[in-house]
């Protein structure tokens, strides 16, 4: 995509920082890269990336480090400038060593990550076990990551607080305070990370990490899950857009920054495709799943991820009341399996058409899970019976995860004996959903995409390219942009 | 029914039987059990059938318990909120607009704080509606201002002013350590803060979650509980905001 | 079996006499039939049928009828004795009248059954749904049994108290004393068949009733059961003697009378091959139903029953923690199918593996509609999640409806996908229950079946032939025994 | 544990949160749903959060609510029977009987009433056990007369005094309308009649559904509950029959 390569915004700037291991806040709480990058864009723009006014005032010695020019910069001590010439050749050297320590930190962690996976073992079967935590508290999230990981979880996924996605920062520290999910902070990826892989060490597998690289700070957030070994991470081309409102230039831009970290780090995005099925409908909407992960899977091989690193989404979320609902969920599932042979698909539980009659709703998980074994699903985030009353409870993990047992042990060889006939109601249906897809693809190519993301084409809803949340952290990149993080994972290289 | 007392039931009336179900943080034994036991006393079951103990791990037990609860429950006292106004169909909800207003009413809805569930307020206001029912925008006399998903309170004072609104209607539904609360608390204060006694627009807060009983608590004029429907939200902005004939008679 | 047609039982007998009208009981419940019965066997004995003893002494003028007889038997003023030759014959005529009043009447109500089920209509599809009260008090079943139909039971069982089969009388009138179950009696028959009939008007669907021809009172049960239109009874050709001690004899001798009754009267017999499941292990004594089943089908075709009477019993009964337990359930589902493609197939629900654990409880019975489904059986008794708890509550049933409506509903027609391959692992399962079955049919035949059922071979109980229950009510028939309704059934005759 | 006072957990610590489920004789309105949180309040829900509620027909409605309960549980105050006696190995059985006894402990054991389930009793008495531990009838100083299922009182006490059994074990798994505590009592009632003082065999019932901490209430000597193995009961017998050397010492 132009767009993305044309422009660079705030977030971005400040993930360089970060790469560089500019971390920490000041009193409030606000990260010095903020007060950096806020003022290399008040003193010079941002146009031209932060790396070349930030390493020219190191390297003029205005401070001795990243921090102490952050916190100078703060309190308006420090003179920034856009280097020429030799200056200019200089800053960027010195911002490409800093940069560089960083890439290498991701890919120490992605060799770990390697070594560790050798050493304990991969989850046993697919699909891999999705759980989520979302308690507000790190401290009370770590013991019930680890019960859930001691229950079969493969995955843990620490669901953030409400309203973070539209923080143009990245909060510090260890938190307590998230509204039905946890900030993700550093700090917050470093606990759970070491709690993960006490109890992986304890159970023989490696347990991985989720988080969401989405919102306003997602190319910091993709950089601090690089660096703290984070596996998988939230990661759609649109979702910011669409759920969030955030304006679709920002968006693009962060997403292929973010995009490109994931690659190098070896983590998995998951694509958010969900979503659409939970204000839409999800027998009209179907298609659109389907183009949303042709696009997710266009923008992320352009950004360098591999087939493997394709998390994929799509869910169950057909009204259950409609005749058929079971077997129409598995001509869509069916459909995203064959589309995408080589992607770690993930597989979403009911939410929309959960209720609070929790018995059908632990029922209707449990055809979620058998309708993920007999459709090859690769992740399956795990059901809750109280998904329309509460975030999870503990028991309603442990009660999730003995579902999902049940049915794969029991059920989950069922795949050998469905056979779908070519012409019966499943591939009908399949091939009804795919031709739907592809009319609705011509027509975003003779449109163009942002005008069919601005005609709520999907979830509904309508998004305008030149609105939105994040606008103003945009800018167009000048000629001369430098950005060595962006140079360093473009090319490969570590120094 | 045959007289103002009840019990719950199971299979044979008066019979009494509950289910319960609950987690301890106690590891699995005996004495996790008598306290789950001990639990369901309190809760009133007597007796109390432990039927099901599993370990979650090495420090917490899940439990279900059956039992007939001691309780009775006594019908007539029940408070029911009754339904204050008349329900109205669109075509009415707009004459009782128009002929004695003259104007359009104003409607302002949003998502509050960190809130970015649209779907039920959505529901309400949009075309499409609910259950069958257009939604507000539909309604001639309604002119509808949807601000979307997390909406500050200070931003949705500022664009209640300016567009001079009759009523604010606001959606939670995140309830994770009573967040719907916080919020909507907050936003009456502002509200009354920003204007002048007596002149603040109608306020109205909904989600599935709030009890509908609580208006006072939460300082606003009206709270709609899951499953409202937008007639039900346009016949009570009738009732509120349209003088009726009925009410303009000294 | 030539046993049940050289011998008769009291119960036999009682039977005669209900048919030819004679109902009631003494001050103390003592029915009328059972001292008339008892008076013949210590006057007479019972070895000639009670018929000709009976009427001679009415041709005689002891009594001005059968009621007046039985009550002055009781006291003991009545003189009984065996007619001959004239004698005999007028009084088997007279008996033959009366009993063929009793006939007539069975004839009527199942036109009745036929007129109401053109007129009301049959369940819409399969499995009819089938669903049990069990409160042991006829007034709270007849609410929770028209709550049950209108929630889409198609279908009521009345679970009959605890310790009636052992009784060797029919309990009279309403009764509200019952221990999980309420007794069977020819008023709570009427009253539920009533209250059904009322139910089904106003859902515009015949609603069918279901009792026990099962126990000491097997023969006047079904007896009672034709006269007042039960459309289908449990009636397992071992079940008395393997679960409730009664002599096998004694068992093979009611069975008979009892099965031609229910040819006669069109109602559905419900073997109860399930039953094994719960105290043997389901997969270990898969063939044991199997064999049950061809056993049951071979008395019953010999009593004269249709294929479409045959409810042959199997259960959804494999312990869940085992691998594939699901697909082992396909496998031996689809091998009853198979086998008995004309026999409404009644598949029953887990009872053994349930636990206090509700939840579970629920899912497991969702997977149990499952099977039901894919393998097309007829008539689903539907499992209710408190199974290791209580007898059901109302609400157990409302939720068990709403599961089976799921899972038809949505994933019904899931067995047009169904195909499980020939070498596969289902249809190996199916072929070696088979195997099994037919060398245990074998040894069988060698050693005799009472001694298969002496040695424990079903459900693991030892019933030596000259043991249990009931073994003073069989008499071996003398030459010249009459009983005129086994000569109606079996000639066809009316009168 | 830190500390003594526990309350449900749901997703942190203390918030108190159960959930409920039960059906209430009222047609499905307002005011039900208002009886149902009648309810929850007197079960100590505070909030209750009533998230569903179904008509079950036009006379009942089945409700699923979910909250906090205000109750503490004291775990201290929970009172564990302790098991009395020490668990002991088939062998340690069979020698703690022989020595001292010079006979074989005579075991009989029934489903009395109309109760037919014998799985739970065989699984203690038959050779094949449960949970992977023989039954009594595996004990070479034990001799098992299983005399099966609906066996009568009168006939069990009779055959328990010509068998001149040491111990007689019932079994109840029946226990609608309160069957099990009928029946064992009206057992134990006949053997005390039937025996002389203090001669009567060691009483023990069991069945999934006992408190076991009910033994004098039902007048037996022992009761056990649901997933009861046969070392234990086998274990008891010895405590209670066998005098061991330790009490023989005065
Ligand atoms: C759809 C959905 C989403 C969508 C929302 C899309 C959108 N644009 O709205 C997406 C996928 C984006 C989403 C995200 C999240 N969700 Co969400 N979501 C749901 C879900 C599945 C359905 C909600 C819904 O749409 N209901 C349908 C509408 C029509 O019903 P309703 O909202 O009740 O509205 C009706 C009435 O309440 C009333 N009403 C509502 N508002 C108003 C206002 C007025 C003025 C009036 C008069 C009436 C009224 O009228 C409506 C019509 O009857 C629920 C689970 C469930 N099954 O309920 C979870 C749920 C609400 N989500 C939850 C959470 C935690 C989240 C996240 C915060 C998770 C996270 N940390 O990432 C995120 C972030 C969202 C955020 N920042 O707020 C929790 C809330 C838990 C709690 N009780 O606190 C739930 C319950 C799921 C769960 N168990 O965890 N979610
Ligand atoms: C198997 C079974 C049957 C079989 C029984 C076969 C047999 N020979 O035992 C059959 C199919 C015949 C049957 C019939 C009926 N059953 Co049934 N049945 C069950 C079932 C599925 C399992 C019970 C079982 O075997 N558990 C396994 C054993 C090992 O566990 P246990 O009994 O708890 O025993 C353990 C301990 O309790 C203890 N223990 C037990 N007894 C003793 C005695 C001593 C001395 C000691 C020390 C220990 C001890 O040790 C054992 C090992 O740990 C249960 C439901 C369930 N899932 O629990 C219903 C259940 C027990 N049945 C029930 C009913 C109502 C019936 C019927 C009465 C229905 C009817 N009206 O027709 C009939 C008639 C039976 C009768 N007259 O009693 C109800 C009882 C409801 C209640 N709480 O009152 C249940 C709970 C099902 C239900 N929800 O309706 N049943
Ligand atoms: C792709 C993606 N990103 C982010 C989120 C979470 O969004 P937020 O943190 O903005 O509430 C979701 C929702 O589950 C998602 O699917
Ligand atoms: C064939 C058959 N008869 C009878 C019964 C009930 O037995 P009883 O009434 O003897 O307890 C059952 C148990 O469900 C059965 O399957």
């Amino acid at each position: 995509m132009k767009l993305a390569r044309t422009h660079t915004t705030v977030s971005v700037e400040r993930a360089l920082l970060r790469m560089a291991g500019l971390t920490g806040a000041d009193a409030e709480r606000i990260p010095w890269v903020n007060h950096l990058v806020d003022a290399v864009r008040d003193q010079v723009g941002i146009e031209h990336g932060v790396a070349l006014p930030v390493w020219d005032a190191l390297v003029r010695g205005e401070a001795p480090d990243l921090l102490t020019l952050a916190q100078l910069s703060a309190s308006g001590s420090v003179t920034l400038r856009l280097p020429e010439g030799r200056d200019a050749t200089r800053a960027a050297a010195a911002a490409r060593r800093a940069a560089g320590a960083g890439v290498r930190t991701i890919d120490r962690r992605r060799a770990e990550r390697d070594r560790l996976v050798k050493r304990l073992g991969d989850p046993p079967r697919r699909p891999w076990i999705y759980l989520i935590v979302a308690t507000g508290d790190i401290y009370e999230d770590i013991p019930q990551a680890k019960a859930a990981a001691r229950g079969g979880a493969d995955v843990i996924a620490v669901i953030r607080s409400t309203g973070q996605s539209l923080l143009d920062y990245v909060p510090e520290g260890a938190t307590r305070e998230g509204y039905a999910g946890t900030y993700a902070t550093q700090e917050n990826f470093r606990l759970m990370r070491a709690a993960l892989d006490e109890v992986g060490k304890e159970l023989g597998r490696y347990i991985r990490l989720t988080n969401y690289a989405s919102g306003l700070c997602m190319p910091e957030i993709a950089t601090l899950a690089g660096l703290e070994r984070l596996d998988m991470m939230l990661n759609d081309s649109m979702y910011g857009i669409l759920f969030r409102d955030i304006n679709p230039v920002r968006t693009f831009v962060d997403q292929r920054f973010s995009r490109q970290v994931h690659a190098r780090a070896g983590i998995i995005i998951n694509t958010g495709e969900d979503n659409y099925l939970t204000t839409a409908d999800a027998v009209e909407a179907a298609h659109t799943v389907t183009v949303s992960q042709l696009m997710n899977e266009f923008f992320a091989k352009e950004a360098g991820l591999a087939n493997w690193q394709l998390g994929l989404g799509h869910a169950f979320e057909i009204n259950p009341d409609l005749p058929d609902s079971f077997r129409l969920e598995l001509a869509h599932a069916l459909l995203a399996r064959e589309l995408f042979p080589d992607a770690p698909l993930k597989w979403m539980p009911p939410t929309k058409h959960m209720t609070g009659d929790v018995f059908r709703g632990y029922l209707l998980d449990g055809f979620f899970n058998l309708a993920g074994a007999l459709t090859g699903q690769s992740i399956l985030l795990v059901g809750m019976m109280t998904e329309a009353v509460v975030t999870p409870f503990l028991s309603d993990r442990d009660l999730a995860l003995q579902n999902v047992r049940y049915v794969m042990d029991a059920a989950g060889g069922l795949c050998e004996d469905f056979h779908p006939p070519r012409d019966g109601f499943i591939q009908t249906r399949a091939r009804q959903v795919l031709a739907e897809a592809i009319d609705l693809l011509d027509r975003i190519v003779d449109d163009g995409m942002l005008n069919a993301i601005g005609d709520g084409t999907f979830g509904l809803m309508k998004r305008p390219a030149d609105a939105g949340k994040g606008l103003a952290g945009v800018a167009k990149r000048a000629p001369g942009y430098v950005n060595p993080a962006i140079d360093l994972l473009e090319e490969g290289a570590t120094r | 029914m045959s007289g103002a007392i009840v019990r719950p039931y199971g299979d044979t009336t008066g019979d009494g039987m509950v289910q319960v179900s609950f987690t301890l943080p106690l590891p699995h034994d005996k004495r996790a059990e008598g306290a789950a036991l001990q639990l369901a006393e309190k809760m009133g079951l007597a007796p109390a059938l432990l039927v099901h103990a599993k370990a979650m791990g090495p420090d917490f037990t899940f439990f279900v318990v059956y039992g007939s609860v001691t309780h009775l429950v006594d019908v007539d006292a029940v408070t029911v909120v009754p339904r204050e106004f008349p329900l109205l169909s669109a075509k009415e909800v707009n004459a009782a607009i128009k002929s004695p207003l003259r104007r359009k009413l104003l409607v302002v809805g949003a998502c509050i704080g960190t809130d970015a569930h649209t779907v039920g307020i959505d529901a309400i206001l949009n075309i499409k509606g609910f259950a069958g029912e257009k939604g507000l925008e539909y309604y001639r006399e309604l002119r509808v201002v949807n601000l979307g998903a997390q909406v500050l309170v200070p931003e949705l004072v500022e664009r209640a002013r300016a567009e001079r609104a009759d009523a604010v209607l606001v959606s939670q539904v995140v309830t994770q350590r009573d967040a719907h609360i916080h919020n909507t608390t907050q936003m009456s204060a502002a509200f009354r803060e920003a204007y002048p006694a007596g002149t603040a627009p109608l306020l109205v807060a909904g989600g599935p979650r709030f009890d509908e009983s609580a208006t006072a608590a939460l300082g606003v004029d009206r709270v709609f509980g899951k499953g409202t429907t937008p007639g039900e939200v346009a016949s009570f902005l009738v009732h509120a905001l349209a003088p009726l004939p009925a009410a303009r008679t000294p």
